[in-house]
């Protein structure tokens, strides 16, 4: 059982998916059982995970790790690799909690072609989960691409009325940078096969040899460069950063509400992940000698202003709320390149804060939704009058969202720009009006949306929440809430992941130019040795009062 | 066995089995012909024993007079055969065909004729008794493959038959 | 036992709120004032325990003048000292947020008014609230309001009081929108929330900075440091991070050009304008300024910035304060002009006064609030000043209670507010050898206001002729104990609190100056060093010229009297049609006036983009819609083109294809198999038996071929 | 000729082989259609087993089975199909099968 938790977790879903294609059709009640037995199952399988990884969350590299390089297809050196640490665990809970909750929250939502809604909803949950363990290449590919399809069939089957525009824009986009990624994966394999002798995907070997290319003559620093961005612009569209943003707003509005909340809540994820997976420890030099950094950072900062602000004149609340998530994964994105142990761990919380928040705000908007079927703002008004619990659940979720201390969205963004401002502080302070806009756009849909009085006469039936509908949203606040008041273990959770991982990067690679003053502390440690790369500091002991 | 009553009975079942192949062609209703063809093959079968083929004799008497042409009556009382037996019962061909089949005829003669001294002048001996279990010899040993091969035909077939007779899968 | 339990003081009134948030909709009235009220109470026998027990405990020599700490756990942070960033001279320092509590002085003050002036408008609300909806609404967020306030006083270092400080808005947005189904109300409320948003955005850049810098944002840390002399004065770091700290008190405690949310607060319930905008939370950002005077001492740029800002806004809000009809929004002014005093005081490096004007300023402008609230409850909820008149006799108790607090913060000796305010004239007078005695000025002529606006509200209100509808005159009743009550503590206290402070010019031995001492005492140090003061605290103070001081006590008490004087000319006999007398002498004045130096339009129009300029929309709406259409057009645009392109080039491809490709190169020799195939049709109509004849005639022909040969 | 040999059968064969031919030829009831490719399976069989006779072995027999076992798959499959065709067009006339023509 310990040994095989992670494949356990992994394809509990797929296992649902393949019992629901034996129930006929017509049944719906007994589909949509099974499939909340299992997405739910799945959720469970998990927590166990949680005590496990806890005992073990200071010790270094992956842990829970199975299979072995090369056993799957070994002629080409890709194997069935899986592995965590404190970066995936945590978004493999994100993924299987929200897996959950979206299922359970498209209960009454999906009326048509029950069964394969829930069929490709739960291959899509495997796929997820697969990219946050894979550790091999090759795995992780088959993966990244395989949960494109289940998504874009949950998009342009029960999507909204431009839900095929949508669909294919999200496909083809996503695939035109998934092709480079690909180009950039045999590159590094076809280099480490160069440097050793060995075909191997395998993770932990392309860390060895990646990083090599920036200061090998043969290749040098350009194609260093070329590849970076040959993944860049998978994960970047993925995340999506800004000038690659367009196609999200268009994903969410038409995307069934469940559909929005796994997109923004995981799917966003995986681009952000890949960048903190693969990007920085495979180029680390090309991001500590070369501008790209600088590049990634302003289109981090254009990201959360940009986002916020046109966030700002939505009058669609899924596409305000999607832009808003432009904004918020502007913050993770900055935190990554930041570059810091603190911006990566408030990176990796924000990402989890973002999943939380904005899936429950996708929630939300999909309950008004699903009772008046419209998104237009100004089609409502004065809807705490009639639905005070519901009211009041959204003003929690839009606190959270925008960062009020107390809730999750303030541990995550505080601590991002704390890491970036103490990089430098410009881009600390570039960051901040995004907390302002935040509460602007959030606080003036709140106002247009709740406050006043009923003034559209098709509002005023409007019943509240069912049980239902209140118990996808309690491990939301549950969650926001522990994570706002009680962030310790998830610091402690990230520490190790992310002290390794900046101490990669910032390590002068063999052969690799040190540019002494961009990198003074760079000469430290040695690239396995986490703890030693920040030192453990001379802390000042409280004054504690006498009883 | 007296060399008197073979001719015989040689020209009698001969006799028999040309008119009933004659009446089996000619006939308007299909149950008639059936039952033409059933005299027939019983005839053929008669004739199979004057071979010493005691177990071929017996498997046409079993599946083709017993099981085959049941089948064919079965079908016969399955499609409706009031309209047919009103109908023309020869195609617009049908000179053509006797000409070619007559053609064909006169050949085979001629070919008899010509090829008459291929075959020996006596017929070599051959062990009349135990037959069957001859065959079965045959059957279970050298065309072990054949006969296999033989019953996933009718395998095949049988499935056939079902999926094309039947009205809904 | 009471400075070890000191966190349970925040804790009450947050136990009160979740219990109102989880069963609030399910309780009795009684029982939600019950749970509310008494969580209060008990808050506030806490704090007078706690303080009661410090002042003892720092009287020992072991702990003389010592803070009190105690630190319950890490909040942000993993706890193992590896989560690092670096500071400036890069060591490393731990990313630490504690849930930790430290009482001073300068706690000890805050924790007392706030506990004691929150215990008094809870009860008042009580009477006020009992027949409003959302009740037990109300009361929940009044308790999370106290909680949050209770956090930021008594937090041990800037991100617990950033907690507290984002908490107090939070609440001041929730009761400000009380009354959501008012526009103006819903407004108001986001108004107030995004512009301390705008604060806050300051208050954090300056936390960063400080995190930076000191490595550390344990207030006893910060300060520790500060003092070592490790940094020169005008360290542009350190003064980078106190002006960005006085950003954020700036937002939270209206000074310009963040004030514009104040008086828009007024939408809220009149106890929660007593509470939160008048008496607590608006003198956040004096407490964070006073906290941080160790850090501000080293800039004097900041601190110069802080004196000016203070005195500016001082001047503005009364001159607005003047003219204002609403009797909510004359005192909205007039808070805002006192915070400005407040910040007056702090800027000149007159820490003790301005926090001392902080507390007489709780008592009796909470006491003004909730007057104006009685006021309000026997008109029926009628605001505007021109519809009262001759209300003195008809609400005693709240007409009598009003003037007190009217005497005290016009500075009539001997009510409080004449010590506080006297206080801080004099250290503007005296400061630096008379470097800001051009603000000394700016006070003064605010002073001559305040007694004048504070006087015209009390004669429109209680004296002159009625000038409300009959049917308002009908209703006119005092209210009930459960808000006169307070009203009397208030007033006692408007009186007494002052003593206090009792200076020692006039024969007194100025405890609170005294008492604070430990707080600013290392500042005092500085600043001598620094050779800008020969005097700051007690022990010192006697060596100034007193006759001096006589005079300027002499000169604010006549201008508090002119004020009188003159509003008493003016509004004595008010009737219907009434004259305002600025309207009378200039009006174009009056007019810039009452509107408010249209400072919200300008905003409008220049920042927020909420009116369009011509055709032209700026601000961040016009920002927004740009980047809105700048999405759309230009970065999906290109989106759609390159898919646009794409197809095109498929258009074509596919046209090559079908009529080149498919066409000729495929079709083409399959069509002339087809026409050669004609022929071969003919033989070929598809009947079974003909096919079946045509082998026979093969059949025919192979036989003949073997026969014959 | 009193002595039957088995050219007598050959020729026997070969009439009932005509037969079948010309009923298959020229019929257009289905069914008899059927019936003269049994008696040209027959016909065939007749051939065999008189070969046999004339060889002194086997052989032919087993053949003359096999040939059996096919004529009665042929049987099968071939009226199955007749029903089917017969439930889609009415009639078992085989000049009405045309679907396939061109």
């Amino acid at each position: 059982m310990q040994n095989h938790i992670l494949s356990i977790i992994l394809f509990t879903p797929l296992l649902g998916a393949l019992v629901l294609l034996f129930v006929p059709k017509e049944n719906k009640d007994a589909i949509r059982w099974i499939a909340n037995l299992f997405s739910l199952g799945g959720f469970l399988i998990s927590l166990p995970l949680v005590p496990m990884f806890w005992a073990q969350r200071f010790e270094p590299g992956f842990k829970f790790i199975e299979g072995s390089p090369s056993n799957w297809i070994p002629t080409i050196g890709a194997g069935y690799l899986i592995g965590i640490d404190g970066i995936s665990f945590l978004l493999i809970m994100l993924t299987t909690l929200l897996g959950w909750i979206s299922i359970l929250s498209s209960w009454t939502a999906i009326e048509n072609r029950v069964k394969e809604y829930y069929v490709w909803f739960l291959i899509l949950q495997t796929g997820m989960l697969g990219v946050f363990m894979a550790l091999d290449f090759f795995l992780f590919f088959v993966f990244w691409e395989a949960m494109l399809v289940p998504m874009y069939l949950l998009i342009g089957i029960w999507g909204g009325p431009r839900k095929l525009y949508a669909a294919i824009k999200f496909f083809l986009y996503t695939l035109a940078g998934s092709v480079l990624m690909l180009l950039g994966i045999l590159f590094l394999y076809f280099h480490h096969h160069a440097l050793t002798g060995i075909y191997t995907f395998s993770l932990t070997a392309l860390y060895q040899t990646a990083p090599k290319i920036y200061s090998d003559p043969a290749y040098g620093p350009n194609i260093a460069i070329l590849l970076f961005f040959a993944f860049f612009f998978a994960f970047a569209i993925k995340v999506p950063m800004f000038p690659f943003h367009t196609w999200l707003p268009d994903a969410h509005v038409e995307a069934p509400t469940a559909g929005s909340v796994i997109l923004a809540g995981v799917l966003l994820k995986m681009g952000t992940y890949g960048f903190i997976r693969f990007s920085l420890p495979f180029f680390p030099d090309v991001l500590m000698h070369t501008r790209v950094r600088t590049w990634m950072i302003v289109l981090s900062l254009i990201a959360i202003i940009y986002g916020a602000l046109v966030s700002l004149m939505q009058k669609d609340m899924k596409k305000l709320v999607a832009y808003s998530s432009v904004s918020h994964l502007g913050f993770c994105t900055l935190g990554i390149f930041a570059l810091t142990p603190l911006g990566l761990s408030g990176s990796v919380l924000q990402q989890v804060n973002h999943g939380i928040s904005t899936g429950a705000l996708f929630l939300i908007v999909g309950i008004l939704y699903e009772r008046r079927h419209t998104r237009e703002i100004a089609e409502y008004g004065g809807i705490s009058n009639v639905m005070p619990v519901y009211a009041t659940i959204t003003m929690i979720m839009f606190l959270s969202s925008m960062g009020l201390p107390l809730l999750n969205g303030f541990v995550g963004e505080f601590t991002i720009l704390q890491g970036t401002f103490m990089e430098n502080w410009r881009w600390g302070a570039w960051a901040v009006p995004g907390v302002v806009l935040a509460a602007a756009y959030l606080l003036w849909l709140y106002q247009r949306v709740f406050f006043g009085t009923v003034t559209n006469p098709k509002n005023e039936k409007l019943h509240d929440l069912t049980p239902r509908e209140v118990l996808t949203f309690v491990p939301l606040l549950i969650m926001a809430f522990w994570i706002g008041l009680y962030p310790k273990p998830f610091f402690q959770i990230l520490e190790q992941p992310v002290n390794q991982i900046v101490a990669n990067v910032r390590t002068p690679q063999s052969g690799g130019v040190v540019n002494a003053a961009t990198q003074p502390d760079a000469a430290q440690a040695p690239i396995a040795t986490t703890a030693a790369v920040i030192d453990a500091p001379t802390r000042v002991q409280p004054t504690k009062g006498t009883k | 066995m007296a060399p008197v009553a073979t001719p015989f009975f040689f020209y009698l079942l001969s006799g028999i089995m040309l008119i009933g192949g004659i009446l089996v062609i000619t006939r308007k209703n299909p149950v008639h012909s059936a039952l033409a063809l059933i005299v027939t093959l019983l005839a053929q079968a008669s004739i199979y024993l004057m071979l010493y083929a005691p177990f071929v004799a017996g498997v046409q008497i079993i599946l083709y007079a017993g099981g085959i042409m049941v089948l064919f009556l079965f079908v016969i009382m399955l499609v409706s055969i009031d309209r047919s037996i009103k109908e023309r019962q020869f195609n617009s061909q049908w000179v053509v065909g006797i000409i070619a089949a007559t053609a064909l005829g006169g050949l085979f003669i001629a070919a008899f004729t010509k090829g008459d001294k291929i075959f020996p002048e006596h017929v070599l001996p051959m062990v009349e008794n135990d037959n069957t279990q001859n065959i079965a010899t045959l059957l279970y040993g050298q065309y072990m493959f054949a006969f296999e091969i033989a019953s996933l035909l009718l395998l095949v077939a049988i499935i056939g038959a079902v999926v094309m007779a039947k009205k809904r899968i | 036992m009471f400075l070890t339990h000191i966190w349970l003081i925040p804790l009450l009134p947050a136990v009160g709120a979740a219990v109102m948030f989880f069963f609030g909709r399910r309780l009795q009235k009684a029982t939600v004032s019950a749970v509310c009220v008494g969580s209060i109470v008990l808050a506030f026998i806490l704090a007078c325990g706690a303080v009661w027990q410090y002042s003892a405990w720092s009287s020992t020599s072991d702990n003389f003048h010592k803070p009190y700490q105690t630190i319950l756990c890490t909040w942000l942070g993993s706890d193992t000292g590896h989560l690092n960033y670096r500071t400036q001279d890069g060591s490393p320092a731990p990313l630490q947020a504690d849930v930790g509590f430290l009482l001073d002085p300068l706690s000890s003050i805050w924790l007392l008014f706030v506990t004691g002036v929150g215990m008094l408008i809870h009860i008042y609300s009580t009477g006020y609230m009992a027949h409003e909806g959302g009740y037990y609404r109300f009361f929940g967020y009044l308790n999370l309001f106290m909680f949050s306030m209770l956090t930021l006083i008594l937090a041990n270092n800037y991100v617990l009081l950033f907690v507290g400080w984002e908490g107090v808005g939070l609440c001041s947005y929730l009761l400000i929108g009380f009354y959501f189904h008012r526009k103006s109300a819903s407004d108001a409320a986001a108004k107030a929330f995004i512009v301390n948003r705008i604060g806050d955005a300051g208050f954090l850049l300056g936390m960063f900075f400080i995190a930076w810098y000191f490595g550390s944002l344990r207030f006893i840390e910060v300060t520790h440091i500060a003092h070592s002399g490790r940094f020169s004065i005008g360290d542009p770091i350190i003064t980078a991070a106190t002006l960005l700290l006085f950003v954020g008190a700036c937002g939270k405690s209206a000074q310009l050009p963040l004030y514009i949310w104040l008086p828009d607060a007024m939408e809220g319930p009149t106890p929660v304008s007593a509470l939160i905008h008048a008496a607590t939370m608006v003198t956040a950002g004096v407490y964070m300024v006073a906290r941080s005077n160790a850090l501000f001492v080293l800039a004097p740029t900041s601190m110069k910035t802080v004196a000016i800002v203070g005195a500016l806004t001082a001047i503005f809000a009364a001159s607005i304060g003047l003219v204002q009809n609403d009797i909510k929004r004359v005192l909205a002014y007039s808070t805002v002009s006192q915070l400005g005093y407040m910040f007056l005081a702090l800027g000149v490096g007159a820490f003790a006064a301005g926090v001392f004007h902080v507390f007489t300023h709780a008592f009796f402008k909470a006491l003004l609030f909730l007057g104006a609230g009685s006021v309000i409850h026997s008109m029926s909820g009628e605001q505007d000043m021109r519809n009262m008149g001759d209300l003195g006799h008809r609400i005693p108790i709240t007409h009598r209670t009003m003037f007190i607090a009217t005497l005290a913060i016009a500075g009539i000796f001997p009510f409080a507010g004449f010590f506080s305010k006297d206080a801080i004239l004099w250290e503007t007078w005296s400061r630096e050898g008379g470097a800001y005695r051009f603000l000394w000025y700016v006070g003064y002529a605010t002073a001559l206001m305040t007694a004048f606006y504070m006087f015209r509200l009390m004669y429109l209100t209680f004296h002159g002729r009625p000038r409300m509808s009959h049917e308002a005159e009908h209703h006119i009743h005092e209210s009930p104990m459960s808000m006169t009550v307070p009203l009397i503590v208030l007033a006692l206290c408007a009186v007494g609190t002052g003593w206090l402070g009792w200076p020692h010019s006039l024969g007194g031995s100025d405890r609170f100056t005294k008492f604070l001492e430990p707080v600013f005492a290392g500042e005092a140090r500085v600043l001598q060093e620094e050779g800008r003061t020969s005097q700051l605290v007690a022990g010192v103070e006697e060596q100034h010229n007193s006759s001096t001081e006589w005079l300027l006590m002499a000169l604010s008490l006549a201008a508090a009297g002119l004020g009188w004087g003159m509003a008493w000319r003016s509004y004595r006999h008010a009737d219907k049609g009434y004259t305002e007398p600025i309207a009378a002498a200039v009006p174009p004045v009056y007019d810039v006036l009452l509107h408010k130096y249209y400072v919200d339009e300008g905003y409008d129009y220049v920042f927020t983009g909420r009116r369009k300029l011509g055709n032209v929309r700026l601000g961040v709406l016009g920002l927004g819609t740009a980047s809105a259409w700048f999405d759309t057009h230009v970065v999906d645009g290109a989106v759609n083109a390159a898919g646009w392109i794409t197809r095109l080039t498929g258009t074509i491809s596919s046209w090559w294809d079908k009529w080149i490709i498919d066409g000729i190169g495929v079709n083409g020799p399959a069509t002339l198999a087809r026409i050669l195939s004609y022929p071969a049709r003919l033989f070929e109509w598809g009947l079974v038996q003909w096919y079946a004849l045509v082998m026979t005639a093969g059949l025919v022909g192979f036989v003949f071929y073997y026969v014959y040969r | 000729m009193l002595h039957i040999t088995t050219l007598h059968y050959l020729v026997l064969g070969a009439a009932l082989f005509l037969l079948g031919v010309i009923g298959v030829l020229t019929r257009r009831n289905v069914v008899i259609v059927l019936m003269s490719i049994e008696l040209i399976l027959n016909a065939v069989n007749l051939n065999l087993v008189a070969f046999s006779r004339l060889w002194g072995g086997l052989h032919g027999q087993i053949f003359a089975i096999f040939v059996i076992t096919d004529a009665a798959a042929e049987a099968a499959v071939g009226l199955g199909i007749l029903i089917a065709f017969f439930r889609n067009k009415e009639t078992v006339n085989i000049d009405e099968v045309n679907l396939l023509k061109w």
